[in-house]
Parts: structure tokens; C-alpha cells; sequence
């Protein structure tokens, strides 16, 4: 059985799956910042539930307790959602790259704290690997 | 010069990756008991390391992407997070058998202790991953790692009937005191010391950390063919010195003092002193490989910033993760377990968990959006397929053959 | 799958114990099992024997001699601890096991010696490296007697 | 919504028969322009009629080896086909519902991104 061609597409596809999801996030300093654990939709109304009678576009990346329950069921709270609004996003080949510094966003607090609090207070954190 | 220092990344991976701890025991353990029966067996495991490492620097010199990030990736999170919880753990068991091994090499120079040794190898781990730069850790390791050529000396200076060890090596026969079971479970046991997964996440991370990019494929491809054959040869070597002098004695390898008595039998305090300082080299850089593949795996997976390449402080979740296995193989280690045992079990380990680490890249390495032109060849591709189904075989049989042969005792 | 079958393997060599056990033991499993401590014992003393040896030649240091005899002094415990634990069906077994026992625990005494040698106390290179090869002796005698039963 | 919503989950026709399970979801980079790139539009399902893991790719791309696992991943999930978003009639907890007359459509990539830098942004 041979299927019907979809028609020529007007811009860049990308598989959820395939191209996005599980992707290294870079930030515009090609820093690391988090791996894209899920994607947010919304309708072109802002309806959170879209369905096949509206257009409905991603808004965010997902990273943080998402990743949990991808791993092991169920679904979290969209409190602990930690989003990165796709305004954010420069590009999407290998990696997903960002326009702004990792830093300014909410997905790296763990990261900050860490730092803030254990490695950049130990002697010799903050200088380079001699 | 710069073309030998070229070469670093691959031995050091290699002497830590071969002659850690655990494969000198298994090794040295195989000659005493199978005579070089089971060379082949390093053989197939070296040629494997080089296909596989060969695949993931060559993946992480194209793409600038790193083995686990690539797992992540291609399996999802599900079979990525299972392989990451499975790898992870063999890595801080090798850790801790590699720190274990530390001590047990110092107490060699000095009869102190190993318990005493503990905390200072754990600390001076701990200092070199802090603030060490890479291209120099990895120099001295495996340069003075280098000195455990040692061993294929004494094979040498032990003047042995080269014509029974060749025909232990090449017309393999299970020797009449041991059973089938037990021979096979040390073929996996070797298979699984040779292509251990921290080898391959160590090469290719480190590939990012030195920045390759296409153009250093070739010297990537050296590394490989130096480091790893370099590798085979000494365990191969260690085998032998235990062959020749414990084997017709009857006597059965249980610790690392008695490793080195061939070479003290064949070239005296001297060479005594070199191999000393070869196994302290040897797991030294074996466990800055398990540390740092502590750091690369769990960072790669969550996506965290990494690297020895930056500040501490700017890869402060890589640290932090190093700091904390450094401390628990530490404290593992206080309780007096015995590092040879665990480094008996995490060989195994390593070859139950490795088909879930080598299919990513294999596919990976086969797909033009990372790799470009220089996707696999029709010739790797067939090795890599067969190499799929020995990887699968030894990972699918190693569990009923421990518990058959009670981890072949 | 793979979980499915490691049970499987699991299950059968559970099975398999279970009839070890409640089967009689035979002189010929007595033999067995003593045999296998002797041999470890027989290598503990044959690598005590290289140490010491090494040293006297001075072709080992101090420090690694000792460490070798330490490693020995451990596996001998283990094989004497296998010895002590067993339990015998009749009077032969336990004979057996009373001689396996004196001479692991020769073997003892002799690899102490060489390491209080190798430590610089008293004794001379002679007399040690002569109890180790009586010890194996000794062993090596014990074993061949088992083997005999055992057939092997 | 999340993609998590989504993907895996049973797909039901408009006569509530099984048709499969959604494999993964097609994005096209048409939506509004809400910063550097256009926003993804959900522009369809990829359903596969059996379960299981679509993530290698090779169902939809052009690769081809290594031969062996290539052959297999593909016969896996042959059968698998395309639904457009507009044909999806609804999306419960457990179910996507699938609107009659729906269309089945050839899965295949229209091309891939790297061989098609005419869609990459000017940047």
C-alpha cells in the first residue's frame, strides 16, 4: 500500500520526537542550559486544550519535573513546569540554540545555587583549570 | 613531540581504560587459571574498543556532541534513563575499585595500610579533576602509565617456552580443571574489561574537551589504533607473566601483590619499582576516567553545562557530582570491602549494560544530519554489526552464567 | 526479556541447589569439598614461597614481600575457615577434616614466620623458605590422598 | 497541553476502531513569527499501528544502514502513516479521536533540514 505524498510544506518540519525532544539546549554563548524534556501547545486563541478545529502552535520548551514523569507516567503540575518560550529559540539543528544567556533563565536555578552556594565557594572554583 | 602528545588522549583512555585495575586482576586471574587459552578474547574486545570509540570520537569530532547527550536522544528518556542508571552505578563501582586500587598499589611502595591510603588518593583525585587542566592530566597519566610496558618485558626476561604459550593461544582448549561455564564467564568477564562504556564516554567527551572537530579525524583515528592495540598488548602481557610463572606452580591470583611477583621474579627491585609506579599511574587515570564519567554522563543527560574546559563555577552541577562519588566511593571503601571483588563485578556489569551504549552511536554514526560525509563506510557498518550481535550474546548470557558458575569460582 | 530469562536462569539453578542439598553426601563430595581449600591453600603457600624467595635474592623490596605474605596470611584464613566449617558425614570425613585443619593451620605458621622474617625479626631465609616447602608437602600429600577417592 | 499528552497515546477512529498509537507529532515552522524563527505549527500525528518506540527515525528517513537494524526498525512500524491536525476530532486523556473522513498520508520527511538550508531563517 502506497500512501498519498503530503503536499510541499511551506517551512522547516520537524519531527517532535525525532528533531526536538531529548535535544541539547544551548545558550547564545553555546553554554548548556537544559535538555528539551517536553514542548508546550497552545491554541491560536490561547486555549490550553486545542483541538483539530484550530490551528495550534508550540509556545514553550519544558524542562525539570516533566522529565520525571516521562520517565515514569502520569503527568506533573504545570506549576513546576519550567518553561522556555519559543521566542527564546535562534535555531534548531543538532542542538536547540537560544538568543539569550542561560543565566536569565528559570530552568538554571539549580545550576546557580549550586554554584552560588558549594563550587564557587570552594578554593580555586571561580579561577580557571590551571 | 606535538604529534606523540597528540596521541595522549587515546592512551591514557586506554591504559586507564585496559589496565584499570580490574583488567589486571581479570587478566592476571585468566593466565593463572586458563594459561593465554582466553587471549583471543582480548582480541576480539580490542578490536571491538577500537570500533566503537573509533565511532563516538568520530561522532563527537563532527558533531561536538558527547556519547550520553546522543543516547539521551535516540532512546528517549525511558531506555536513556535505564541505561544512565545502569551505567552510572558501574562507573561508581569502577570508581571505587579504582580508588581501592590506588591504595593497594600504595601499600605495595610502602606497606602502609590501604585503609590510610584511602583518603589521600581520594583527596589527590579530587584536587587534579578540580584544578588540573586536561591536556595536562591526561600527558602525565598516560606517559608514566607507559612504564607498565613493564610487564612485556618480563614476559621476555622470563625466557618462557614460547611455543607452549603460543599454542595456548591459538588452539584454545578449556583447561581439565575447569569447567565450560566458568571459561566462558571469564571470556565475558575480559570482553566486558575491554569495552568497558566509561572508556567510550571518557574518549568521546574528551574529544569535546580538546575541541576536535573534523579536521583532527585522523589524529581521532589514531588514538584509537595506538591507544587501544597498546592496551590489548600489555593485558595480554600480564596474562602471559601469570601464565609462565603461577600456572604450572598451581597458584591462583587473588590480589594485586601477587600480580607483580613475576616481574620482581624476571627483572628484580628495579623493574619492581617501574610496575609500581605504572599501576599507581594505570589506576590513577582510571579512576580520573570513572570520576569524570560520573560528571559526563549524569550532565550530559540532564543537559547541565560540562567540562573540565570551564571554571568550576561555570559547570557547578558536573562538579558537584564528581565531589559526591569521590566521597562515596571513599566511604565504600572505609567499610574494608575488598576492591578486587567489586572490580569482579563491575567487568560483568559492564557487558550486560553495553548493547544499550553502543547501538545509539552506531546509528548515530550512520546519520548524515550529525555526521555529513562522514557517516560509517560499508565496512565498518558489517564489522559493527557483527560486533551488535557479540555485544548482545555476551550481555544476554553474562547473568545465567554468574549465578552458574558462582562468578566463577 | 532479558529480566525474563535471568529468572528462568535463576530459577533452575535455585532448583538445582535445592537438590544438591537434599541429596546424601558420598565420600567422593566430602573429598570434593575439602579439596578446594587445600588447593587454596597449596597456592597461598606456593606464593608465600615466591616472596620470601624473591627477597632473599634481593630481587622483591621489603615492602612488596610483605604485602604478598599479608594477602597469603588472608587467603589461608579463608581456607581454613572452609575447612573448620565443614561438616563431615562419618568418620572418615572427619578425619580427613582433622588432618586438612593441621595442615592448613601448619601452613598458617609458616607464612607468620616468613612475614616476621621479611619484617627483620629474627629467624634466617633457610629455615623459612624450609617450612614453606614443607607446608606444601604436607598439602600437596593431603590433596593427592582426596584425590584418590575423588578419582580426578 | 504538552506533547506528553500526545505522544503514545491509542488513536481511535470516527467508528471508535483502533488505528494505532501516536508515534510522533509533525511540526512545520509556519506559525506566527514570535522571535527569531516562526513558531512550530502542529501540522499532524504520525501514527503507528503497533506500539512501541519510534524515536530512531528510520521509518521516515532516508537512511538505510546500517542495514540490519535499519530493515528491522522498519519493519516494526511498517503501516505507519500521517493525519493531518485538522482531522483531529478531539484529544481526551487516553485518546485522540480521529474526525470522519480523515486521510492516511505517506509519513516520509518532505525533506530533510539539512539538505534544505532555504528554510533555515537568514541569520
Amino acid at each position: 500500500m502506497t500512501l498519498p505524498p503530503d503536499e510541499r510544506l511551506p517551512g522547516l518540519v520537524l519531527d517532535a520526537r525525532l528533531h526536538l525532544l531529548d535535544r541539547q539546549v544551548l545558550d547564545v554563548d553555546g553554554v548548556p542550559v537544559c535538555t528539551v524534556d517536553d514542548l508546550e501547545v497552545h491554541g491560536m486563541d490561547g486555549s490550553d486544550r486545542p483541538d483539530g478545529t484550530q490551528t495550534a502552535v508550540v509556545t514553550s520548551l519544558l524542562s525539570g519535573a516533566v522529565l520525571a514523569t516521562r520517565v515514569f507516567g502520569g503527568r506533573p503540575p504545570s506549576s513546576s513546569w519550567h518553561r522556555i518560550r519559543w521566542s527564546h529559540v535562534a535555531d534548531v539543528g543538532t542542538t536547540v540554540a537560544l538568543g539569550v544567556r542561560g543565566d536569565t533563565l528559570d530552568v538554571t536555578w539549580t545550576e546557580r545555587w549550586v554554584r552560588d552556594r558549594v563550587i564557587g565557594r570552594l578554593p580555586g572554583g571561580r579561577h580557571d583549570p590551571g | 613531540m606535538k604529534r606523540v602528545l597528540g596521541v595522549a588522549l587515546g592512551i591514557l583512555t586506554a591504559i586507564g581504560g585496559f589496565l584499570d585495575i580490574g583488567d589486571m586482576v581479570t587478566n592476571a586471574v585468566v593466565g593463572s587459571r586458563f594459561g593465554l587459552s582466553l587471549a583471543w578474547v582480548v582480541v576480539v574486545g580490542v578490536i571491538g574498543i577500537c570500533l566503537f570509540a573509533s565511532m563516538s570520537g568520530r561522532v563527537a569530532a563532527v558533531s561536538g556532541r558527547a556519547t550520553f547527550e546522543i543516547i539521551r536522544e535516540r532512546l528517549g528518556p525511558r531506555a536513556a534513563g535505564a541505561n544512565l542508571t545502569a551505567s552510572f552505578l558501574i562507573n561508581l563501582l569502577t570508581l571505587t575499585a579504582e580508588v581501592g586500587g590506588i591504595a593497594l598499589a600504595l601499600q605495595l611502595a610502602s606497606s602502609v595500610e590501604p585503609r590510610l591510603w584511602i583518603p589521600v588518593a581520594a583527596l589527590a583525585l579530587w584536587l587534579v579533576v578540580w584544578r588540573a587542566k586536561f591536556s595536562i592530566m591526561e600527558n602525565v597519566t598516560g606517559l608514566v602509565g607507559l612504564t607498565l610496558v613493564v610487564f612485556a618485558v618480563a614476559v621476555f626476561l622470563l625466557g618462557p617456552d614460547w611455543n607452549e604459550l603460543a599454542d595456548q593461544a591459538l588452539s584454545p582448549t578449556v583447561p581439565a580443571a575447569e569447567g565450560h561455564a566458568v571459561y566462558w564467564y571469564y571470556a565475558i568477564a575480559l570482553f566486558g574489561a575491554a569495552m568497558t562504556p566509561y572508556e567510550v564516554f571518557f574518549f568521546s567527551s574528551g574529544a569535546v574537551e580538546e575541541r576536535w572537530t573534523v579536521k583532527d579525524l585522523a589524529q581521532s583515528r589514531m588514538n584509537v589504533l595506538v591507544g587501544f592495540p597498546l592496551g590489548g598488548i600489555l593485558s595480554v602481557a600480564i596474562a602471559a607473566c601469570a601464565a609462565i610463572v603461577f600456572l604450572p606452580a598451581g597458584i591462583e591470583v587473588s590480589s594485586l601483590s601477587q600480580i607483580v611477583l613475576p616481574v620482581a621474579l624476571a627483572g628484580g627491585k628495579l623493574a619492581l619499582a617501574v610496575v609500581i609506579v605504572g599501576i599507581v599511574a594505570a589506576t590513577f587515570g582510571a579512576a580520573l576516567e570513572t570520576s569524570l564519567s560520573s560528571g559526563y554522563t549524569l550532565a550530559q543527560f540532564m543537559g547541565w553545562s560540562w567540562g573540565k574546559f570551564r571554571r568550576p563555577a561555570q559547570a557547578a552541577r558536573f562538579h558537584l557530582t564528581m565531589i559526591v562519588c569521590i566521597l562515596v566511593a571513599g566511604a565504600v571503601l572505609m567499610t574494608s570491602v575488598d576492591p578486587i571483588k567489586i572490580t569482579e563485578f563491575s567487568v560483568v556489569f559492564s557487558a550486560i549494560a553495553l548493547p544499550l551504549t553502543y547501538l545509539p552511536i552506531l546509528i548515530v554514526a550512520n546519520d548524515p544530519e550529525y555526521m555529513g560525509e562522514h557517516v560509517n563506510g560499508r565496512a565498518t557498518n558489517a564489522l559493527a554489526l557483527v560486533y551488535l550481535v557479540i555485544i548482545v550474546t555476551a550481555s544476554v548470557a553474562a547473568i545465567p552464567l554468574m549465578i552458574a558458575t558462582g562468578a566463577g569460582s | 526479556m532479558r529480566v525474563v530469562r535471568a529468572l528462568l536462569g535463576l530459577a533452575a539453578v535455585a532448583a538445582a541447589a535445592g537438590c544438591a542439598v537434599g541429596l546424601d553426601a558420598t565420600p567422593v563430595d566430602e573429598a570434593r569439598a575439602l579439596t578446594s581449600p587445600l588447593e587454596q591453600a597449596s597456592s597461598a603457600v606456593g606464593t608465600a614461597t615466591l616472596a620470601a624467595e624473591l627477597l632473599g635474592d634481593g630481587r622483591s623490596t621489603a615492602a612488596v614481600t610483605d604485602t604478598a605474605l599479608l594477602d597469603q596470611v588472608h587467603v589461608l584464613q579463608e581456607a581454613a575457615d572452609a575447612v573448620a566449617t565443614f561438616v563431615p558425614a562419618d568418620r572418615t570425613g572427619a578425619a580427613w577434616q582433622a588432618d586438612a585443619l593441621t595442615t592448613v593451620r601448619d601452613a598458617q605458621v609458616a607464612v607468620a614466620a616468613a612475614r616476621g622474617w621479611a619484617n627483620g625479626a629474627g629467624s634466617d631465609e633457610g629455615t623459612v623458605v624450609a617450612a614453606l616447602d614443607a607446608s606444601a608437602t604436607a598439602l600437596d600429600d593431603l590433596t593427592a590422598t582426596l584425590d584418590e577417592v575423588t578419582g580426578e | 497541553m504538552i506533547l506528553g499528552d500526545l505522544l503514545d497515546t491509542p488513536v481511535r477512529g470516527p467508528a471508535d476502531e483502533r488505528l494505532g498509537y501516536v508515534v510522533d507529532v509533525r511540526l512545520v515552522l509556519d506559525g506566527p513569527l514570535v522571535g527569531p524563527l516562526a513558531a512550530p505549527r502542529l501540522h499532524g500525528l504520525l501514527v503507528s499501528p503497533r506500539t512501541g518506540t519510534s524515536f530512531l527515525g528510520y521509518e521516515r528517513t532516508g537512511v538505510r544502514s546500517p542495514a540490519l537494524v535499519a530493515r528491522w526498525l522498519r519493519w516494526r512500524h511498517r503501516g505507519t502513516f500521517l493525519v493531518h491536525w485538522q482531522d483531529v476530532a478531539a484529544v481526551e486523556p487516553g485518546a485522540v479521536r480521529l474526525r470522519d473522513g480523515y486521510r492516511q498520508i505517506s509519513p516520509d520527511l518532505p525533506g530533510r533540514p539539512s539538505q534544505r538550508p532555504d528554510l533555515h531563517p537568514a541569520t
